[in-house]
């Protein structure tokens, strides 16, 4: 095992499914000369050249779905949207043709590729520029969407998204990028089978008191809010859901049958936001379990501040987490936070 | 407003000389045509023309249901357009497709089952009249989104300058549909990598009721490559022979200078934009010369034909009854072909199968059991 | 009080409202010369004139952005985008734009405008135009989206649209537009109070078993399954959101407080669907009243085949609305269907 | 790859006759231009620059945060730009605002503030660097998404028109906006609806690290009007005259003629893209020539206001002293400008209140009591 950054894990792996398969390209802004916006894609036009690293106009619907079209005829391209704010200038050729191309079409050709883009908030970069919209992509039947928090899982899902038939959507996040995590001494190798399997959730912490839900960063930070709430006795599950679409609600259902309570952080707004659909799954598949009802823990719903204290105030945190958790267990009556 | 139904000023001239000189200056006359593809475009242009009757009658009587746009009045591009293109070139279309599916070489019986959504389409009953599609002869796809295709084809082509192959891409689109943002992305990013790639705009002077004049700042729209330096021309699309000779010359000189082209062919739509739509935005007298023999692609033909001594009452009626019979043939098997089957909903949504994806019909709990 | 189409009901509102108020203008596709796909603007165009109904060219984030520019300098544009699924062009201008100028510059200037726009499926349409993606513009802080049900809350709601300083998205139904109802007799008064509050829904009638909730085309269909059920003694309260952001929680928590259970019926995918915001609200509002989960009946998840068999099983409908309800309520043992 | 360093071919030479029949030649020498405003061209470039200097050292000093693009290297653009203006005319701008909210009007001290995040700040602390806006300025607006000014500048411009007015829309943007699908659907409605805009393309050879060559078809990008009709002049962005004179040219002509016009004006970026650019995509070359005095809009205008006498060393170092306090000001009014209350965080979520609308902190629970 070597420590990494998530970054890191993510350019090599990249490196190393270039070197497995020449079918896979990168395609993007700004990706090839200037090495990607949040250097992901660093070294890469240097050692494959310009035929296989192509520095896209800005032109997201353009080179979305030229990428489209190239998968449909075996190529794997892996594409760069520079944030998932600009996806929405690309989102009618990905969710009008990548994700329809297959079953419109009656099965007839898949759509091989993946679209790597960055979320996140809490970089003062206001209101354009600091929405989590996956929401909008996990919503769509015949898209994936992965989420990945660590730099293990970040290398092993991006390995698993290139080598899938169906259009990945491939969430990273500005705030994880520098975070580091353990791999195994092979990510990196072309030859290599840590690939993740595609739609599975994962306790990533046990505990007994409530079940704590979260993805991408927040998958992070909800493991930070059980080690803080651990030092006050606090016993709680972290379950990471990894992939959005397809959603493993087993997994989370399962935990909060054993925990009889849940919380769900994310970066997104609450109403409608992802943490929508797992309240309303856990309420439909542990009702009978369920001891207090979930509460989620989302940003503020506005146009986001890039102030600074206006920010920081607008996005769920540690703090927020812990408060919405000892509410839900000071309901159940199984502790006063 | 303009009369957008006259055709645009030096268009019918306009007509490149082309790769195949043994057909040199045949828009004029009929040169050395060949007699049998005389008739071989002639037949063609014929059963596209009673195909999409019948698809209109079809859907009147409800067989047919969506939406659902004829190829009316453009018999002559679509035959000509095809016949440009190699067998393995592949081709990208917008919604009103039906015609270009067929001289794909996608079997007509199998074109009609997909308008009538049975599980013998052309996709298995899941396109429906905007969405004919085959791997096998290379058509890529009709597609609903105006604009949606053009990425596509331009992703299509990037895929054979990749691999060094020599195939083309072929992109068709209406008129309107080069005041869309994608038509711009597309084009610059085509010329930009030096992709194979043939734009062809059918200009049948109109959107759904708008016309190029009120849509197009440039309503010369072969002029609008120059954004990007692709070089663009345009053709009569009433006369396949042109069509052919235009189109195969840029296909070609796409192939071998490995770089897009834009080809404009105007002709005019005979009917309403879509089955169901009455067309009362354009008076009488405009329909009457859309319509009209001196505009009608095929009557065009065949009076040439019939000029040039190649048809002949009799061939005439020989035709007519091979194409009728062919196309009854078509709504018969489309008629008994099967409905797709329920238990399918859930077969093509991936690719890949993946755990915990959702096949849940809609009174189906979340949870099972 | 006369009895209209819902299509009638917006056309002349929409008139009214041009007659009312030099700055309102109507744009889009084919609504002048064509009279609109739907002809919602039918006669507009005679009546008013190329200056105030402008037929644009295909290119949904050009012209949904000029209204949006326009709207800045106090016009009041009403945009209609053919059906909801090409809004997806326009989303950027829609999200990143319209939805962010207030609160990104400091509430200096607003942004009057509405998008009027049908969604609704069962038309045979296919995978691109079938969707009911409402969901996104429901997510967006900044915007505000109705989705009437009958032709006197169309018109009401109209009004009230053109009049609010806010975005507003205005959700019509493709399978609503020959729908009659009564109407006020002076709804087509340009001088008119029929001027729906935005952010209320209503319990549009009563019932004592369970609540079902739905809008826009499923909440006629909702009262149709509640006239139903009642045959077979159940008493089925419906509630019709209207409004999608802001969303009316009390009104439907209040209902299921009442009777114990509720469904939701919605036109959309179940997985991140409008239902699901819904069933986390009232399992949080009502955790305590709630005798079984609510349940969510929605499409099937896939692209929407063109094939009418395929086509018909994945909708909703008022057997499979009927089938959940009776299940529920024999989860909560009040009955068994 | 081609040097794209190096200006356009034949851009400096040209340089549009003007309707400001007093200036006429202007570029070449210094005409009958008054000292005093010259010597104001000089001191407002001078001051973007140093206002510019300060803004990187602030973020540098973490007291400015999220993206942060500077005006530097364009400073004759801005100023000539904004100077061709009438005060009533309305300007939007991309995300590299900071030069044209200050010419456009507003005050540098609120300006700053909006830097720091302050609430004094022009936006109130809401937008930060990208998103300068002042409604009493006409200033309408800094858009962080490449091309999303381009709609609501054409609109703004169609509500001018639909009321009569005389004023004109500028719409700013960069070389790289020109190749995204708005560009396209933007210009193509302003020339088709006649309206009062125009749109300036600050050329300066990249996007962040793509250059021209790599990103347009057509690198000449006034040239990419032709497939709108639409008029498109280049001018050499390094000079204030110059631009003046062509701007002033193009905004009279797009307010009595009621067209767009497209205007572009190249010079050199002389930093990274943005503050935290390290900038290693160009060679050590190719950055001093970027910012050699010869390329440089300040340096040039300082010689040429030199070599006539109409600046000297007293005046310069006068100048240099009033501008460095002027910005020493606003920084310090920046600084301290109170932070935003939080519990504004819910006033400009909607300009309409309605009931139901979401007020909720990230800890709140759905249903308060
Ligand atoms: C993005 C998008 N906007 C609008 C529509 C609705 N629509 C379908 S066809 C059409 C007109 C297209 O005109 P043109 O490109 O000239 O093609 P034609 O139908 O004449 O072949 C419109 C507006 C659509 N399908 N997609
Ligand atoms: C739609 C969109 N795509 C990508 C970006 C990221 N981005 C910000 S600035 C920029 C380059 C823009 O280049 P140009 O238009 O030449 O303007 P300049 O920065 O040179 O002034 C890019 C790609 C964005 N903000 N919006
Ligand atoms: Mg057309
Ligand atoms: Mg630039």
């Amino acid at each position: 095992m070597s420590v990494i950054t998530y970054r890191q894990a993510l350019r090599d792996t990249l490196r190393a499914e270039m070197v497995r398969d020449e079918n896979v390209l990168v395609m993007g802004e700004e990706i090839g000369v200037f090495e990607g916006s949040y250097k992901i894609t660093e070294g890469l036009l240097k050692e494959f050249g310009p035929r296989r690293v192509k520095d896209t106009p800005i032109a997201e619907e353009g080179f979305v779905g030229a990428a489209i079209g190239a998968a449909m005829l075996g190529l794997r391209p892996v594409v760069e949207l520079m944030t998932i704010n600009f996806s929405l200038i690309a989102i009618d050729q990905i969710i009008n043709h990548a994700a329809k191309i297959y079953g419109m079409f009656g099965g007839q050709t898949s759509v091989p590729m993946v679209i790597r883009t960055p979320g996140g908030g809490g970089q003062q970069l206001g209101a354009t520029h600091s929405q989590n919209i996956e929401l909008f992509y996990s919503f769509i039947p015949g898209l994936k969407v992965l989420a990945p928090s660590t730099p293990a899982e970040a290398s092993a899902m991006l390995r698993a998204a290139i080598r899938d038939d169906d259009p990945v959507l491939f969430l990273e996040n500005l705030g994880l990028y520098n975070s580091k995590g353990e791999v195994p001494e092979d990510y990196a190798q072309p030859e290599n089978d840590n690939v993740a399997t595609i739609g599975r959730a994962a306790v990533t912490r046990e505990g007994s008191d409530i079940t704590l839900i979260g993805y991408s960063r927040m998958a992070t930070v909800a493991t930070r809010v059980a080690e803080k709430l651990a030092e006050e006795d606090i016993s709680v599950e972290v379950v990471d859901l990894r992939s959005l679409r397809p959603l493993d609600r087993q997994t989370f259902v399962d935990s909060v049958k054993k925990t009889g309570a849940a919380v769900v952080c994310e970066d997104d707004w609450l109403t409608y936001g992802i943490g929508a659909e797992i309240a309303a799954s856990i309420q439909e598949g542990a009702f009978d379990y369920l001891d207090a009802p979930v509460r989620r823990v989302a940003m503020a719903e506005v146009p986001m501040p890039y102030a600074k204290p206006l920010e920081t105030a607008a996005l769920p945190s540690i703090e927020s987490i812990s408060t919405a958790i000892k509410e839900t267990l000071s309901a159940v009556g199984k502790r006063v936070g | 407003m303009a009369d957008t139904t006259a055709k645009p000023k030096g268009a019918a001239a306009r007509s490149s000389g082309t790769r195949r000189r043994a057909r040199k200056n045949t828009s004029a006359g009929l040169g050395d045509e060949k007699p049998e593809s005389l008739l071989d475009y002639y037949r063609r242009m014929l059963f596209i023309r009673r195909f999409e009757e019948r698809t209109a009658q079809a859907y009147t009587q409800a067989r047919i249901g969506g939406y659902c746009h004829l190829n009316l009045g453009e018999e002559a591009t679509v035959v000509g357009l095809l016949d440009a293109m190699r067998q393995d070139d592949y081709l990208f279309t917008n919604y009103r497709d039906h015609g270009y599916a067929i001289e794909k070489g996608m079997d007509p019986k199998r074109v009609m089952a997909e308008l009538y959504g049975r599980s013998d389409g052309v996709s298995k009953g899941w396109g429906g009249s905007m969405h004919m599609y085959d791997t096998e002869t290379r058509m890529l796809g009709g597609y609903g989104i105006v604009g949606g295709q053009l990425p596509l084809a331009t992703g299509a082509a990037l895929a054979i300058s990749y691999r060094g192959g020599d195939e083309v891409v072929v992109c068709q689109m209406g008129d309107g549909t080069t005041n869309i943002g994608a038509w711009h992305e597309s084009l610059n990013i085509a010329k930009l990598w030096n992709l194979p790639v043939v734009f062809v705009v059918i200009n049948n002077f109109t959107g759904m009721g708008t016309t190029v004049d009120m849509s197009s700042a440039e309503p010369e729209l072969h002029k609008r490559g120059s954004a990007f330096r692709i070089e663009g021309v345009r053709v009569d699309g009433r006369d396949v022979l042109a069509v052919r000779d235009t189109a195969a010359e840029l296909v070609e000189r796409a192939r071998t200078e490995q770089t897009p082209f834009l080809l404009e062919a105007w002709s005019h739509r005979q009917k309403g934009h879509s089955v169901v739509d009455p067309a009362k935005y354009r008076t009488e007298e405009q329909w009457e010369e859309a319509r009209a023999d001196e505009n009608d692609p095929i009557a065009l033909f065949d009076a040439k034909l019939t000029e040039a001594g190649v048809l002949t009452d009799e061939l005439r009626e020989e035709i007519a009854a091979s194409v009728k019979a062919e196309v009854a043939e078509a709504a018969d098997f489309a008629e008994n072909s099967p409905l797709p089957d329920v238990s399918t909903l859930f077969d093509y949504t991936y690719a890949t199968p993946v755990p915990n994806e959702s096949r849940r019909m809609p009174a189906d709990p979340v949870f099972a059991e």
